[in-house]
């Protein structure tokens, strides 16, 4: 595969990702959606490394970076999606509208 | 004598006067009167002696007040024939006001305030009379009609005289503002403010070639309706009738030697720069005839008495105008001065009346009696009335049979005819007026208005010598004043005076004749109907009474769309401009309120609106 | 004393006020009062030592005070006054002055009420003195904003919705006035603040001119109670508490109008020039249109709000005269000055005048009034004093303004000076008609009880009819300054 | 590797968090924890200030610059710091038994914002984002009413991974433009679509940060649902850090400036305009307070889109001045809503009987934020809008100076609570000592710096000499 093929895969990515984000009714599923989006900047630096860049441990040094700071965010969020579980037995997004105006 | 200590004597009394019972002795009445009384002494002291020692030369006093860039602006007075026989006339006939106002405010609780401004009065009208500079003379001319607004105004609890006052103001303001105008026109014009050197412009030699004629017309016709204002001259003269809501003496001094005579005497003043306005001279001259036959054809059927007065004033002041229009100074400005005699004497004898009777009207003063009771004040009256009335021999005859004798010119014979017709109307009113009191008939048609309300401190004298001093003093200024013809001319360096001959003066004494008998028939012999021949025409009689309805014609044409433009003003204001900008600041709070309302609190929508506007931007610069 | 910083002084006077009244506490009413009438004594005496030391036979700026304030931003605290600034300050010292002793009556948060007035009147004196712009819109500002608590709390008759009105508006103005006032010190290279200095800048094209006055004149016109942008100016006085009217009305409006000439029409003479016509006729409009409005009112303070808007179009034709140029120029300028001296102070009398009444009778239609002055023969005739000198009769101080301003706007826009000369017969119509029905007329029973000025609250009125009568009478004193300040750039 | 000293300031506030952790795992109470984390942060304070000339670069070469940029905004971040924390002692929003971790989490956020400004990397700039962001997003949480604070911690925290995700795409998008993460190095690189399109992208996370259209959303329903004192923090340190980083990376990283300088013009006008406009209609104060900050968001990028040194130079002085300001604000909201409620306008009724000294504060600050004289907001309208014209950007500056008044309304409808309305039942409010002194220290630094700019403004000007120079 090409780096284009490489870059619109991960544009995909991104997009089921942001897709997931916007439409996606569920908490935890929006995190999921995040985390592909992630997930596709993760493949983009990759795939760059791998065919433009000199250097070739930059993108997965970067990469892993992204794990560790998704899986530290992941886990911030779901213990406040718990708390919002705990508030409302619901982790429904549109359940969240209470602040607004 | 130094005139320059008199003159300043002379203007400055009435100030200290006016100052001193005003602030010190507005409570303590009695002092206040002297204090006035006093001031307005030394005025005429002073006034007379400057008469008398005059050079010959005009002597202008005058310290700097202040510099406007480089122009000094002087103040000081100017001493010439026309200031000082004007001076005098105003300091003689406010003190004769002054002593007989003593008693007719005796009892007034204003009365301290009456005097500090009769005193106002005095020093606004001598400082205009006797300025030297343009300026000076707009600022007295405003301080006389402010003085005339304050005492017309005086009984300010009543509202037809608070009324009478804001009209007298604002009519007289209209005046003002043609004659601020026609007074800037005329120093940019002349480039100095000085009365003399404008006089010097315009008077020995006629019109300056560098001067466009239209400039001298357009500032001649401004200055006119400033005259027009202040003398009461149509179409401004209704505040005059109204203006007697004040105190008689007020009105004396309003109608004789202060206020109304402020216009004519400003038209004697720049009369050379009139005489070099053809066109404006034919306008006074159309204006002042009109103005005499309208105002006399009112005071024939006017019952009250000084709104008789109030109207020969109207009509006699045109006279004036007349004599000035048809070029003859001499005429003007001596009529002017007599005038100021029989028309002070004839208010002062009017109030002496309505003070015993308690009415203003005619037939009812006549009824109560009041000729019998009081004497002096009825031989007042008649002098003053013969005066007015152009009898041969009494002052008003001699100043009015020149001014008939002015009229020559070309095209004058129809201002003539016009003169000749309110002189025979000023002759049948005055004595419509004069046998109305003296001959009182209780059977006859006419009735009054107003009933009459006798005084009840009858245990006082009918004719108290504070009143009847001035009195006498005026009838017997209205007896002579009018053979001093040649000694005013030769002060006023007028070099030709026109004696009319016998057969001159005959037409005006049959006129004048004409109108006392048909007075007579009409309402002096016995049986009379007293009702006048004006009433054969009931419809001219009504037009009379309602004064032409030129007040109700003001009223829908001038004052309702005033007060129209007024309230589209206020609408504008309220309901456009204000409100506008209220909903602009409204509508942005409720703009402000739906895009607050568009944060709906969905996380989701917000992230899709991010994402939509972040893709649209980089979209756009994709496609850059 | 040679190096004083005279100016300074006097613009600390109120902040020293400001500073003291928030230090003693809220209870000891009388220690405030004293402490800020002190202060304004001490303004007073400032003032007219500025006033006596200024040199007239120099001219120009003097007693310049400069300090670097922002040197890397070119901000620099430059004071320095002409006969403009001189006789505005000593109108301020006077309003200032006055304005304190008639509020002594004062009850209710009276810490607050002080702190806040003083606080404006620092302001207004540094806008008089400033020569920088950025010092001169801090001022501004300052002097702008303490109206809005002035008025909400301690006003009457809708306070808030007026308060907020006059606030906004000015605001409004402000927003022209950011970018115009900026542009003055980018357009010129952005070396230096300083008026003087910038009004030599050869950057100013004439088209840069013309297309940045407006926003400087427009920007200080609101505040100058500008016609069609007057609005918030008569329902600001209704609202506010009598010495912040007469602050309001006898300074804040005039340093609308100061802030015309010292800044837009010194830096900007060619874009004046041009817009002196346009701007004319608004004036002009605003004269005729004051006066209209003003005699449909019932409220007092609505008449005068309207008169002022009238009187303040004096103060802009006059001004516009200046800008446009020509022989009577001076004259036009003189005129303007003196009239917002005039204007000030028969503002700050009138509206000292119908605050007294409407203490006791909490009512200000003129309809329920009648006879006013035989009930209460003193404020009574304050009031007329202040009307006929509103009228522009001899004797006061505002004759000659107007006699000035008429005179040159006669010479170089003859239709809109006889219509503003016209319109003198309106406000003689309008002011007679509330005369006739408050003051005189019969008595309303209703007020028999009203209680007449006594000797101490005479004093502050009396302090503005003898200024009145004072340079009424000798004109001079008050022009030969005026003429002082500075022509053109 | 560089001169290690550099990160003294941060390494303090590291250590800060560290010892608040220590105090908090053994065991002390909150109060105590409180004291000790005070003390440690005058001390980064002070250490902060004493680094402010410092200059260099302490770790790699390229990855983190100290210079008169970052110093300068790291002083607003402790300033930040120190006072949420002097106001953080009588707690009342925040659930009892979370109280004790709240330093720790303010610091590590500290930490975090210290390190983004000095970032010249994309992945130590993005790193930095993240820790900056998780002390914050959990702060959010904690609010002693669990309903309101969990929904506003999820909203942020989902809305902030979301915009930090696309950063991350865009930073990919970076890499992949030009083969580096070094942002020196970026502007070497010529200009192409995919990386404008990158640099967008990356703004993202710092625009949400900042609280600007279209990424401003989460703002008003955050503010209104965290704990009063973590919204403190993020209105005040948490701008400043964003202010950083935007301009670092607008003037480090970016080749063409056009392109760039015209979207931000838009979303700058757009936050002004939405900011202002929602403002108005708010009763909630924090909500207003969001859309307000929302507002100055736009004002500031009016600084940063002028794009000259100047322009930096007004943005970073306002964002400096903005956090007293602001905070004067929030102190207030703070004593109000001691029972963790949301003060509304209807609360602040007879402020000024009740409590003289937050009147006053109140009224500092809202003048302050509407800018006026003589507090600090207006000096930096002043200097933003100056170097806006300087830029020939006249309209832009009259739509900023309309904002301005619009404003102004809601400020001055505030203020009017605070001082018309009379109390009524309410009764008075006593402050404790410590926030009294933070309210006093906030007002004399709006006022100081409102009369006498010179200090501050020869601090953001040579800040910005850095900026544009490197």
């Amino acid at each position: 595969m090409t780096l284009h093929a490489w870059m619109v895969f991960a544009l995909t990515l991104f997009c089921i990702g942001l897709y997931g984000v916007i439409a996606r009714r569920n908490l935890i599923a929006i995190l999921i959606g995040i985390e592909l989006m992630l997930n596709a900047a993760s493949i983009n630096v990759l795939a760059i490394n791998y065919f433009v860049s000199p250097e070739p441990a930059v993108g997965q040094i970067i990469v892993l970076f992204i794990i560790g700071l998704a899986a530290a965010e992941a886990a911030i969020a779901l213990s406040i999606i718990l708390g919002v579980y705990r508030q409302r037995a619901s982790i429904d997004v549109t359940l969240l509208e209470e602040l607004r105006g | 004598m130094n005139h320059e200590l008199l003159a300043l004597a002379c203007v400055t009394a009435p100030l200290l006067g006016f100052a001193v019972a005003l602030i010190g002795f507005r409570r303590r009445h009695s002092s206040a009167a002297a204090i006035v009384i006093a001031s307005g002494l030394v005025s005429l002291v002073a006034s007379v002696l400057l008469l008398i020692t005059a050079r010959p030369e005009a002597q202008a006093f005058t310290a700097r007040w202040f510099m406007i860039e480089d122009f000094s602006i002087e103040f000081g007075v100017l001493l010439d024939g026309r200031t000082l026989i004007m001076g005098s006339v105003v300091a003689l006939i406010t003190l004769c006001i002054q002593v007989y106002s003593l008693y007719y405010m005796a009892s007034d609780p204003g009365k301290g305030r009456f005097f500090a401004f009769l005193a106002l009065f005095e020093w606004s009208m001598l400082l205009f009379v006797y300025s030297a500079n343009l300026l000076q003379m707009f600022i007295f001319w405003e301080l006389v009609g402010l003085a005339s607004f304050l005492l017309i105004g005086f009984w300010y609890e009543k509202p037809s005289a608070v009324a009478a006052a804001k009209k007298a103001f604002l009519m007289t303001r209209v005046g003002d503002v043609g004659l601020f105008i026609g007074l800037i026109l005329l120093f940019q014009t002349s480039g100095t403010l000085d009365v003399l050197g404008i006089a010097n412009i315009f008077e020995p030699h006629g019109l300056p070639e560098s001067i466009a004629p239209q400039r001298i017309e357009l500032i001649a016709m401004l200055l006119f309706v400033g005259v027009i204002g202040k003398s009461a001259q149509f179409p401004l003269h209704t505040w005059l009738p109204d203006a007697m809501e004040g105190p008689t003496p007020v009105s004396a001094l309003l109608h004789s030697a202060t206020m109304v005579a402020a216009g004519v005497f400003l038209v004697t003043r720049f009369h050379g720069l009139f005489l070099d306005a053809p066109t404006t001279m034919t306008t006074i001259l159309w204006i002042a005839t009109f103005t005499a036959l309208l105002s006399s054809t009112m005071a024939m059927v006017a019952k009250d008495m000084k709104r008789v007065l109030a109207f020969s004033s109207i009509s006699q002041l045109g006279f004036m105008l007349m004599g000035l229009g048809a070029g003859s100074l001499f005429a003007g400005y001596f009529h002017l001065t007599t005038h100021a005699f029989f028309k002070a004497l004839l208010f002062l004898c009017a109030g002496a009346y309505i003070h015993s009777s308690g009415t203003n009207d005619l037939i009812a003063i006549g009824r109560a009696g009041a000729a019998r009771r009081m004497k002096i004040t009825t031989i007042g009256l008649v002098v003053g009335g013969a005066a007015l009335a152009g009898i041969p021999m009494f002052a008003g005859f001699f100043s009015k049979e020149h001014i008939l004798s002015a009229l020559h010119g070309p095209g004058q014979m129809i201002f003539k005819i016009g003169a000749f017709g309110a002189a025979f109307m000023t002759a049948y009113y005055t004595f419509r007026m004069v046998f109305l009191i003296m001959r009182p008939n209780p059977n006859s048609q006419a009735t009054p208005d107003e009933p009459a309300y006798p005084h009840d401190d009858a245990h006082g004298p009918a004719e108290p010598l504070a009143m009847i001093l001035p009195i006498i003093v005026l009838s017997l200024g209205a007896l002579v004043i009018g053979f001093f013809g040649d000694k005013i001319g030769a002060i006023l360096h007028v070099e030709h005076i026109h004696h009319p001959t016998i057969g001159e003066m005959a037409p005006a004494v049959v006129v004048a004749l004409l109108g006392v008998v048909l007075a007579w028939i009409d309402f002096g012999r016995a049986n009379a109907k007293q009702r006048g021949f004006v009433s054969l025409v009931p419809a001219a009689e009504k037009l009379f009474e309602k004064r032409w309805y030129i007040d109700e014609i003001y009223n829908t044409a001038i004052v309702r769309p005033v007060i129209m433009i007024a309230k589209l003003c206020y609408g504008t204001e309220t309901r456009g401009l204000d409100k506008g900008i209220d909903s602009l600041a409204y509508s942005t709070a409720k703009v402000g309120r739906e895009v607050a309302r568009g944060h709906v609190g969905r996380l989701q929508l917000y992230i899709g609106v991010a994402v939509v506007v972040v893709a649209s931007l980089v979209f756009y610069v994709g496609m850059r | 004393m040679p190096g004083f910083p005279i100016l300074t002084a006097t613009i600390l006077c109120p902040l020293i006020a400001l500073l003291v009244t928030l230090l003693i506490p809220g209870r000891h009413e009388k220690a405030i009062k004293i402490a800020n009438t002190l202060c304004a004594l001490a303004s007073v005496i400032l003032a007219i030592t500025i006033w006596a030391q200024y040199d007239r036979s120099v001219g120009g700026f003097q007693m310049m005070e400069d300090m670097a304030w922002l040197p890397s931003f070119d901000i620099r605290y430059t004071v320095g006054v002409d006969g403009a600034g001189v006789v505005l300050g000593l109108l301020t010292a006077i309003v200032f002055f006055t304005g304190v002793l008639s509020m002594w009556t004062l009850k209710t948060r009276v810490k607050e009420y002080f702190a806040f007035k003083a606080a404006l009147v620092f302001g207004v004196f540094g806008v008089f003195f400033a020569l920088d712009i950025f010092a001169f819109f801090f001022f501004y500002e300052i002097a702008v904003l303490p109206m809005y608590p002035l008025i909400a709390i301690w006003g009457s008759t809708r306070k808030e919705y007026s308060a907020m009105k006059l606030t906004l508006f000015l605001m409004a103005g402000s927003v022209l006035l950011f970018p115009g006032l900026i542009a003055l010190y980018v357009q010129a290279g952005g070396e230096t603040w300083n008026i003087l200095e910038l009004a030599q800048s050869p950057q100013y094209t004439r088209t840069f001119q013309i297309f940045c006055y407006p926003f400087i004149y427009i920007g200080f016109g609101v505040l100058a109670g500008m016609f069609p942008f007057h609005g918030w100016s008569p329902t600001g006085h209704v609202a506010a508490p009598t010495a912040v009217s007469m602050l309001h009305a006898g300074v804040l409006m005039k340093l609308g109008a100061f802030g015309i000439l010292r800044i837009g029409m010194t830096c900007l003479p060619l874009g004046a020039a041009y817009w002196a016509p346009t701007f004319a006729t608004l004036a002009t409009a605003g004269i005729i249109y004051g006066a209209f409005v003003a005699m449909r009112q019932t409220d007092f303070k609505y008449v005068i709000g309207f008169s002022s808007v009238s009187h303040m179009g004096i103060v802009l034709l006059g001004l516009n005269i200046y800008a446009g140029g020509g022989d009577v120029a001076q004259t036009g300028l003189d005129g303007a000055i003196f009239q917002m001296f005039a204007h000030g102070i028969m503002t700050a009398l009138f509206f000292s005048a119908v605050g007294f009444i409407y203490d006791q009778t909490h009512d200000r239609d003129i309809r329920h009034f009648g006879g006013l002055v035989s009930q209460v023969p003193i404020a009574g005739s304050m009031f007329i004093l202040a009307a006929m000198c509103g009228m522009g009769v001899p004797g006061f101080a505002s004759f000659w303004a107007e006699l000035l301003v008429f005179i040159a706007a006669v010479q170089t826009y003859p239709v809109l000076g006889i219509l503003a000369i016209v319109g003198l017969i309106f406000t003689a119509a309008y002011t007679l008609r509330v005369l006739g029905k408050a003051m005189f007329g019969p008595r309303n029973k209703n007020w028999e009880h009203l209680v007449d000025v006594g000797v101490w609250a005479l004093l502050p009125r009396a302090i503005l009819v003898g200024v009145l009568l004072l340079f009424g009478f000798f004109p001079n004193l008050i022009l030969d300054m005026i003429r002082s300040t500075v022509w053109g750039p | 590797m560089g001169n290690l000293e550099l990160f003294l300031p941060e390494a303090m506030v590291l250590l800060g968090a560290l010892v608040a952790f220590v105090a908090s795992v053994v065991g002390l109470s909150g109060r105590t924890t409180w004291i000790i984390s005070l003390v440690m942060a005058v001390l980064a304070t002070v250490v902060t200030f004493v680094y402010l000339g410092a200059q260099g670069e302490p770790f790699f070469p390229g990855i983190y610059r100290v210079d008169a940029f970052s110093q300068i905004l790291k002083v607003g971040v402790v300033v930040g710091l120190l006072l949420t924390l002097m106001m953080v002692g009588n707690t009342s929003s925040i659930r009892e038994r979370s109280r004790p971790d709240i330093p720790i989490l303010l610091f590590v956020a500290s930490f975090g914002m210290m390190m983004l400004v000095s970032a010249t990397e994309m992945l130590t700039l993005y790193v930095a984002l993240e820790l900056s962001a998780y002390g914050l997003y959990i702060l959010a949480a904690l609010h002693r009413l669990q309903r309101a604070g969990s929904e506003a911690a999820a909203k942020y925290i989902l809305y902030g991974a979301a915009s930090s995700g696309v950063t991350l795409y865009g930073i990919s998008l970076i890499f992949g433009a030009t083969g580096t993460t070094y942002l020196g190095a970026i502007a070497q690189t010529p200009s192409s679509p995919l990386l404008i399109a990158g640099i967008l992208l990356a703004l993202s996370g710092i625009l949400f940060k900042l609280a600007v259209f279209p990424f401003h959303a989460w703002a008003p329903d955050t503010y209104q649902g965290a704990p009063h004192e973590a919204v403190t923090f993020i209105a005040t340190a948490s701008k400043v850090a964003a202010v950083g980083v935007l301009a670092r990376l607008m003037f480090l990283a970016v080749p063409e400036h056009d392109t760039l300088v015209t979207t931000l013009l838009v979303l700058c006008v757009a936050s002004m305009v939405i900011g202002n406009l929602s403002a108005i209609a708010q009763d909630d104060l924090k909500r207003l307070l969001a859309y307000s900050t929302v507002a100055h968001a736009g004002y500031i990028l009016i600084g940063l889109v002028a794009f000259t040194s100047l322009g930096a130079a007004s943005a970073i002085y306002y964002v400096l001045v903005y956090v007293p300001i602001v905070f004067c604000a929030f102190l207030v909201v703070c004593a109000l809503g001691a029972d963790g409620s949301n003060p509304t306008k209807a609360s602040l009724a007879g402020l000024y009987q009740r409590s003289p000294l937050l009147a006053i504060t109140l009224l500092v600050g809202m003048f302050g934020l509407a800018g006026i004289p003589p507090t600090a907001g207006f000096t930096g309208k002043w200097f933003i809008f100056t170097a806006a014209l300087d830029s020939g950007m006249f309209w832009l500056v009259l739509v900023g100076a309309i904002n301005a008044t619009v404003s102004l309304y809601y400020y001055l409808r505030v203020i009017k609570e605070a001082y018309l309305t009379p109390p009524g039942e309410l009764g008075a409010i006593r402050l404790t000592p410590m926030m009294a002194i933070a309210a006093w220290l906030a007002m004399a630094m709006v006022l100081v710096t409102g009369f006498y700019p010179r200090p501050v403004w020869e601090l953001a000007e040579s800040a910005a000499r850095a900026l544009v120079g490197g």
